[in-house]
């Protein structure tokens, strides 16, 4: 049962990521996108990550879908008028080396590891997570807020209007 | 956390503050005045410089951040670098008005980016770093807004440094996978199983590989160059290239000696290539950002001979490399920034005709980069050449070594068309705009080449004893 | 003490660049004293050395830095403090500070002064990094340092178009002398793959054979370049032009310090000298000949400065001839007590001139009289001890040891009577100088009070060419022989012939000064009543040598070339038509099939070529982000794709 | 249980099809889109591994990932909002100031 839910996420994630490739109209990319993130959620959870899948619904179905959605609206994005990649000319390149990369991927990855002896999954409690994140992460948490807030104040000189 | 810990985190946290502090000052009620502001900032960055030296023994916290003389010796590289182009930016033109508070505090968060990502023991740390060092220049990069190419430059630096860190963060990924812990040094430890590790760091290779502008990732580095402001450029050119670079030998060469064995061969083929399509791309270049761009790619691919090479001549001489290129840049892009028009950089190599006849000090300033970049003596560009062919040499890779002379030599054509037009007789030349030398620019033009030829006289003084 | 040593050179140096630097932002009296001090921080540290006891210790050594180390290749900035090189830095360092201190008050009306001191401090400094190198390299920096700099203090007025070119010409005739000298070390670097000095000296000693034809080529290019240095035959013309310079300069370059880095380098060199007998006769032979071509000519000046050139022409002469001789240790004698007595008598003459609104000429000079009896005094004992008057003079005592070592040697006894002959015209001709500059100073009144600060210096060095002798007293006397048997280790013990003879021949060369001066007496008497030696005019000339030159160098070469001419005409016109028809032909043909064919498309093929590939990866700089996302992409598969292969 | 090379060929599969949209898709929000799920991609690969070697290093990892991406996109966004205001273009291949001159030849 577990396993069928995992393949099946999984197969939800991968389709709906791929379906960004066709789409033509923004705000259905953005829907994609999201679907893709709330069953990447799903697996976080399903791995064992309860914490990891919680926050991955908040921040990015939460907040940044709504960035997206905002900014296709404010720019009152239509439907794009170009064409179908799959019809465009230079698509094949593109397709061919994604691929060769994901099979480089696939044989790299071949057998590298033994699995563990254990069938079960063990949860990481949110508390394991933050006593980590506050104990030998403290450091990169500080540096982390520092990029927030060199990161705010970036996107505020950019958008300020009174300059325009 | 201990005492010892924050003294040796005195850098750091003065970087930060001093960010902040710089805001603060900024938004206060009565007007403080940008030059009040620039000073703040540079001296933020000299207490940083002064903080380093309190660092006695090799220390590591938690394995986070480990301080030792390489990240001693290039922070200070860094916070040089940031307080020339502090001053720099102060008196260029087109960027003058809108500096205020906000730019400084980016300069002195991207800086802060360099010097976690410099010593940084731990991937994440490093990942954290790389991003404190690129989004502020995202910004940077796009800070005149009225101009288009800055716009452009800037979402075309943001959309593939995004991709370039997707790889490092996959790679780094793929080490936790290896080893189930972050730190560079367990990185090691269980390479037995298979090349994982391997491929973690070709993945993060390629993630640095991008800042570096090393071929096949150079494609951006001309445009972003040429859309920049040229402090900004000088900034991202010099020091945070030199950042990059650190990190990458102390990940290769100082803690996975068998993976940067194995990789030799790659290095090799990525030293030639760069090398060359640099160079090539360089050769009939007519705007001198991009033409510069190129040429930085060039030197990448010389740096790359050095750790092709495989021994620790090899691994000094890139350090060594890092450094001289750092220096030379700023001194090249300085001259940039200082003769900049009052709303662009002068870009086609023809508005800087005879430039070098009218402000002297410039003109030799840029010779000495210049020819520091060719690689002739007594400047460190040259001791930097001798030791990275001489590493080549001696760890047997004549053929490479042959190409890399060969592609100085080309590369002499390009310093020397420049100097040439530089130098050259000016002709009528009326009613242009004449670029009033402040004396800080001068300052700082001044000190970077002493430091170009400095280096070149005492090389020792950086090549002894790294760990 | 060790670590001090850098301190010697690099005190001159610093202050230099300090003046070069910063020297807009600084007065007169401040560059002045700066660079007094440098000097006098040079001569102190030297002191320093003698009062730890250099002189009787190993030698001292300090590698400054190790410029660069690749491999076994180690250029390193290192000096050395041995025997001879303290005789020499004391030498240097003391002159040079005497002169400093003379040139505040000299130079003080010279607009120039920046550009002066910078380059005495370049030039004290180079000529002690000379001095105290370690290696060959190092040397050879010093040595192009001191060429550099004394071209640019002998055309110091270069405004003057005479003076100009004698900067030049000094710089040019030795250049000569250098690019020899390189030859030379380039051999030795090229045979030793080394150039350090000790490690040289061990490996000549242990590979090349005595009489080794290598050995001597080398030998014989570092002679020359020393030749060149040390204005010696052939290559002394520049030597009395340079007079052109400042009277301090003058002393400094030509009298105490650069003129003797030949001599220097020579006995510094002297394990190579000592396997090629020939070239070691050769430096004798020179010496000697040198010693009666400036004494003779000298006598025949009356340009009061040229007196004084050729004169140092002649006495350097004798430290070859000691050189040649194997004297190694008296030829550095000679060297110190000349520097004593040669500065002194250039300083006085600059002191004199100056006073009397720069005229060289010694016969008007005599007749204005009224020199200051300071002046009168240094200019006699500086007289006396460069005649070598018996006993009392510092260069009696070193001429006197040197005339003893000649006699042994090989062809010693021509030798001996040359430079017997050259004691004798040596003082007629400064004796005539003498009695002509001061035959009226009855009627002395000081008309320009000398200034203190250039008494001082006057006053020391006249000094030392009394006292410096006593440090070795000549063979068979009961006095001590400091000198020689402090210099033992570096280069042995010179031999000299039983004393009988040893008395005979000193007995005639001090009876020689004492009659050359009542010679000189006489012949100013006579010359007043309108007498003129015989040959004079081409003695004042120098033997005509720069004519010569002119003659057989430069109008040889437009012989050569009308002669050429001449034949070229006749070929042409009679027989060569139809060949050069033929050639004709010929060329045209090498010039389509070769340079259009091969040369041009071969270089045109390169260039196109490096276009080619330039406009390919151009067009891939096409600003479409995509396109680098691509090849970023492409970039990653690559370097993955190398794991699998 | 889930193989762990399982998890991690999906998660190679989302970094590759994030890529491929990059590469495909011209309109700069498409890109910005692809890039997320590069991202997500990587970050499928530390939670499997996170688990695989069950400590919380993996889930930290997540967290700084998802910070630095915010603050990525964020700057991201409001320059494709510049590109639209400014340039008055959505699409990636009209950003085409930026590029060597190849008209002209050289010299």
């Amino acid at each position: 049962m577990y396993e069928i839910i995992f393949y099946l996420t999984a197969a939800v994630t991968v389709l709906a990521a791929g379906s960004i490739l066709i789409v033509r109209n923004p705000i259905h990319a953005a829907l994609y996108l999201v679907i893709a993130l709330l069953a990447l959620a799903l697996l976080f959870f399903l791995l064992g990550a309860p914490l990891l899948a919680a926050l991955q619904v908040m921040i990015y179905a939460g907040a940044i879908m709504v960035l997206f959605l905002f900014l296709i609206m404010v720019m009152n994005l239509r439907p794009t008028q170009e064409q179908l990649p799959f019809l465009s000319a230079g698509w094949k390149v593109p397709a061919f080396l994604a691929l060769i990369l994901w099979l480089e991927l696939l044989v790299l990855f071949f057998g590298l590891l033994p699995e563990p002896a254990d069938e079960t999954i063990t949860v990481i409690e949110p508390k394991v997570v933050g006593e980590s994140l506050f104990g030998p992460y403290l450091l990169v948490v500080e540096a982390a807020a520092i990029l927030l807030l060199a990161a705010l104040i970036a996107v505020l000189y950019l958008s300020r209007k009174k300059r325009l | 956390m201990q005492a010892i810990d924050l003294i040796n985190l005195g850098p750091f946290i003065i970087l930060g503050l001093g960010g902040i502090t710089v805001l603060g000052l900024g938004i206060l009620p009565g007007h403080v005045s940008t030059r009040t502001l620039t000073a703040v900032t540079i001296i933020v960055l000299i207490l940083g410089t002064a903080a380093t030296i309190l660092w006695k023994v090799p220390h590591e916290i938690d394995g986070i951040l480990v301080f030792d003389r390489l990240s001693r010796l290039f922070i200070q590289l860094c916070m040089l670098g940031a307080i020339v182009i502090t001053v720099l930016s102060l008196y260029y033109p087109p960027t003058q008005k809108e500096m205020r508070e906000e730019y400084l505090s980016l300069i002195l968060f991207t800086t802060l980016g360099m010097v976690l990502f410099i010593s940084s023991q731990n991937l994440v740390m490093a990942f954290v770093g790389l991003e404190i060092l690129s989004v502020p220049l995202f910004a940077l990069i796009a800070w005149l807004p009225k101009q288009k190419h800055a716009i452009e430059g800037g979402i075309k630096y943001a959309m593939l440094a995004g991709i370039a860190a997707a790889f490092f963060l996959y790679g780094t990924t793929l080490a936790y996978v290896n080893s189930g812990s972050l730190n560079i040094t367990a990185l090691s430890q269980s390479l037995s199983d298979g090349h994982l590790p391997a491929i973690a760091v070709t993945l993060l290779l390629v993630g640095m590989g991008f800042k570096l502008a090393l071929v096949p990732f150079h494609m951006w580095s001309p445009d972003i160059y040429q859309a920049a402001p040229a402090p900004v450029t000088a900034l991202f050119a010099s020091i945070a290239k030199a950042a990059v670079l650190i990190f990458l030998i102390r990940l290769l060469c100082l803690n996975l000696q068998p993976v940067w064995e194995a990789l030799l061969p790659l290095l090799w083929i990525l030293a030639v290539i760069s090398m060359f399509a640099g160079n090539l791309l360089a050769l009939f270049q007519q705007n001198i950002k991009r033409l510069l761009a190129y040429s930085s790619i060039a030197h990448i691919g010389y740096i790359f001979v050095a750790l092709a090479a495989g021994n620790s001549l090899g691994r000094d001489a890139a350090i060594y490399y890092s450094l001289a290129y750092a220096l030379m840049n700023l001194g090249a892009f300085a001259v940039v920034a200082a003769l900049a028009l009052s709303d662009k950089d002068r870009q086609s190599l023809e508005e800087y005709r005879g430039l070098g006849r009218q402000y002297p000090i410039l003109g030799i300033s840029m010779a000495i980069s210049l020819l520091a970049l060719a690689g002739l003596p007594p400047t460190a560009g040259f001791v930097a050449k001798l030791l990275a062919f001489g590493s080549a040499v001696e760890a047997g890779h004549f053929i490479l070594a042959i190409i890399a002379v060969i592609n100085t030599a080309i590369a002499f054509y390009y310093y020397l068309h420049i100097l040439i037009i530089f130098f050259a007789e000016e002709k009528e030349r009326t009613g242009q705009y004449i670029v009033p030398l402040p004396r800080g620019t001068l300052a700082s033009v001044i000190v970077i080449n002493s430091l170009i030829i400095g280096l070149g006289i005492f090389p020792e003084l950086i090549t002894t004893d790294f760990p | 003490m060790n670590q001090l040593l850098w301190l010697i050179p690099g005190a001159p140096i610093l202050s230099a660049l300090i003046i070069v630097l910063l020297g807009g932002f600084l007065r007169y009296r401040h560059i002045a004293v700066l660079a007094s001090c440098a000097a006098a921080a040079a001569f102190l540290t030297v002191l320093l050395a003698w009062l730890n006891g250099a002189a009787n210790a190993q030698p001292l050594q300090q590698t400054v830095y190790t410029w660069v180390a690749v491999g076994d290749w180690r250029p390193t900035v290192g000096l050395m403090l041995d025997r001879i090189s303290l005789v020499m830095v004391s030498v240097v360092s003391g002159v040079g500070l005497l002169i400093h201190l003379y040139s505040i008050a000299f130079m003080a009306k010279d607009n120039d002064y920046r550009r002066y001191y910078f380059f005495l401090n370049l030039f004290l400094g180079g000529m002690l990094l000379l001095v105290l190198a370690d290696n060959l390299l190092l040397l050879y920096l010093g040595w192009e340092l001191v060429g550099l700099c004394s071209f640019a203090l002998i055309g110091f007025w270069y405004r003057d178009p005479v003076r100009a070119s004698a900067g030049r010409k000094a710089f040019i005739t030795t250049r000569i002398g250098d690019l020899s000298l390189a030859l030379g070390i380039f051999l030795l670097f090229s045979q030793f793959n080394t150039l350090s000095l000790p490690v040289l000296f061990d490996a000549i000693s242990e590979q090349w054979q005595p009489n080794s034809q290598l050995a001597a080529i080398t030998a014989f290019m570092i002679f020359a370049g020393a030749v060149g240095k040390s204005a010696q035959i052939p290559l002394q013309v520049w030597l009395p032009d340079a007079m052109a310079g400042p009277s301090p300069v003058s002393a400094l370059i030509h009298a105490a310090t650069m003129v003797t880095a030949g001599v220097y380098l020579i006995a510094r060199m002297h394990p190579l000298f000592e396997l090629t007998p020939l070239v070691q006769w050769t430096v004798a032979a020179i010496g000697a000949v040198t010693i009666l071509y400036g004494a003779s000519s000298a006598l025949a000046q009356n340009d009061l400065k040229r007196v004084l050139a050729y004169s140092t022409i002649s006495q350097i002469g004798y430290m070859f001839l000691a050189l040649g001789c194997g004297a190694y240790a008296f030829a550095l004698f000679h060297l110190v007590t000349h520097a004593f007595f040669k500065s002194l008598l250039f300083l006085t003459a600059g002191a004199i001139i100056q006073a009397n609104n720069h005229e060289h000429d010694i016969h008007r000079l005599g007749s204005h009289g009224g020199h200051s009896l300071l002046m009168h005094g240094c200019f006699l004992v500086g007289a006396a001890s460069l005649a070598g008057i018996p006993v009392i003079t510092a260069g009696f005592y070193s001429k006197e040891a040197i005339l003893t070592t000649v006699w042994p040697a090989s062809t010693g006894q021509l030798l001996w009577v040359i430079a017997a002959l050259g004691t004798l015209v040596t003082s007629i001709y400064i004796f005539r100088t003498y009695f002509l500059l001061f035959q009226n100073s009855q009627k002395a009144v000081s008309i320009s009070p000398v200034n203190r600060m250039m008494v001082w210096p006057l006053f020391i060095l006249a000094l030392l060419s009394i006292t410096a002798g006593f440090v070795e007293f000549p063979a068979g006397w009961p006095g001590p022989q400091l000198w020689s048997t402090w210099l033992e280790n570096e280069f042995g013990t010179a031999t000299h012939p039983p004393l009988a003879t040893v008395y005979v021949l000193q007995l005639i060369a001090s009876l020689l000064p004492l009659l050359g001066a009542g010679i000189a007496f006489l012949l100013v008497r006579r010359e007043k009543t309108g007498y003129r030696l015989p040959l004079s005019d081409f003695l004042r000339d120098g033997w005509k040598f720069d004519a010569t030159y002119k003659i057989v160098l430069v109008g040889g070469y437009f012989r050569l070339a009308h002669f050429f001419k001449l034949i070229e005409s006749l070929l042409i016109d009679a027989m060569l038509h139809k060949m050069t028809r033929g050639y004709k032909v010929f060329a045209t043909y090498c010039r389509t099939g070769f340079e259009y064919g091969v040369l041009n498309r071969g270089l045109n093929g390169l260039l196109s070529g490096l276009r080619f590939g330039h406009a390919q990866l151009s067009t891939a700089q096409n600003g479409l982000l995509n396109r680098y996302a691509l090849m970023i992409c492409a970039g990653a598969v690559f370097l993955l794709g190398y794991w699998l292969w | 249980m889930i193989p762990l090379s399982h998890s991690l060929i999906i998660a190679a599969l989302l970094f590759t099809l994030g890529l491929l949209i990059i590469m495909l898709r011209r309109e700069l929000l498409f890109i910005l889109m692809g890039l997320e799920v590069m991202f997500n991609g990587a970050a499928l690969t530390a939670i499997a591994a996170g688990q695989y070697w069950t400590n919380a290093d993996g889930q930290v990892l997540t967290i700084f990932l998802t910070v630095v991406t915010a603050a990525e996109l964020a700057i991201a966004l409001i320059l494709v909002w510049l590109v639209f205001e400014r340039l008055n273009t959505t699409r990636a291949d009209n950003l085409k100031l930026l590029k060597d001159n190849i008209d002209r030849g050289p010299p």
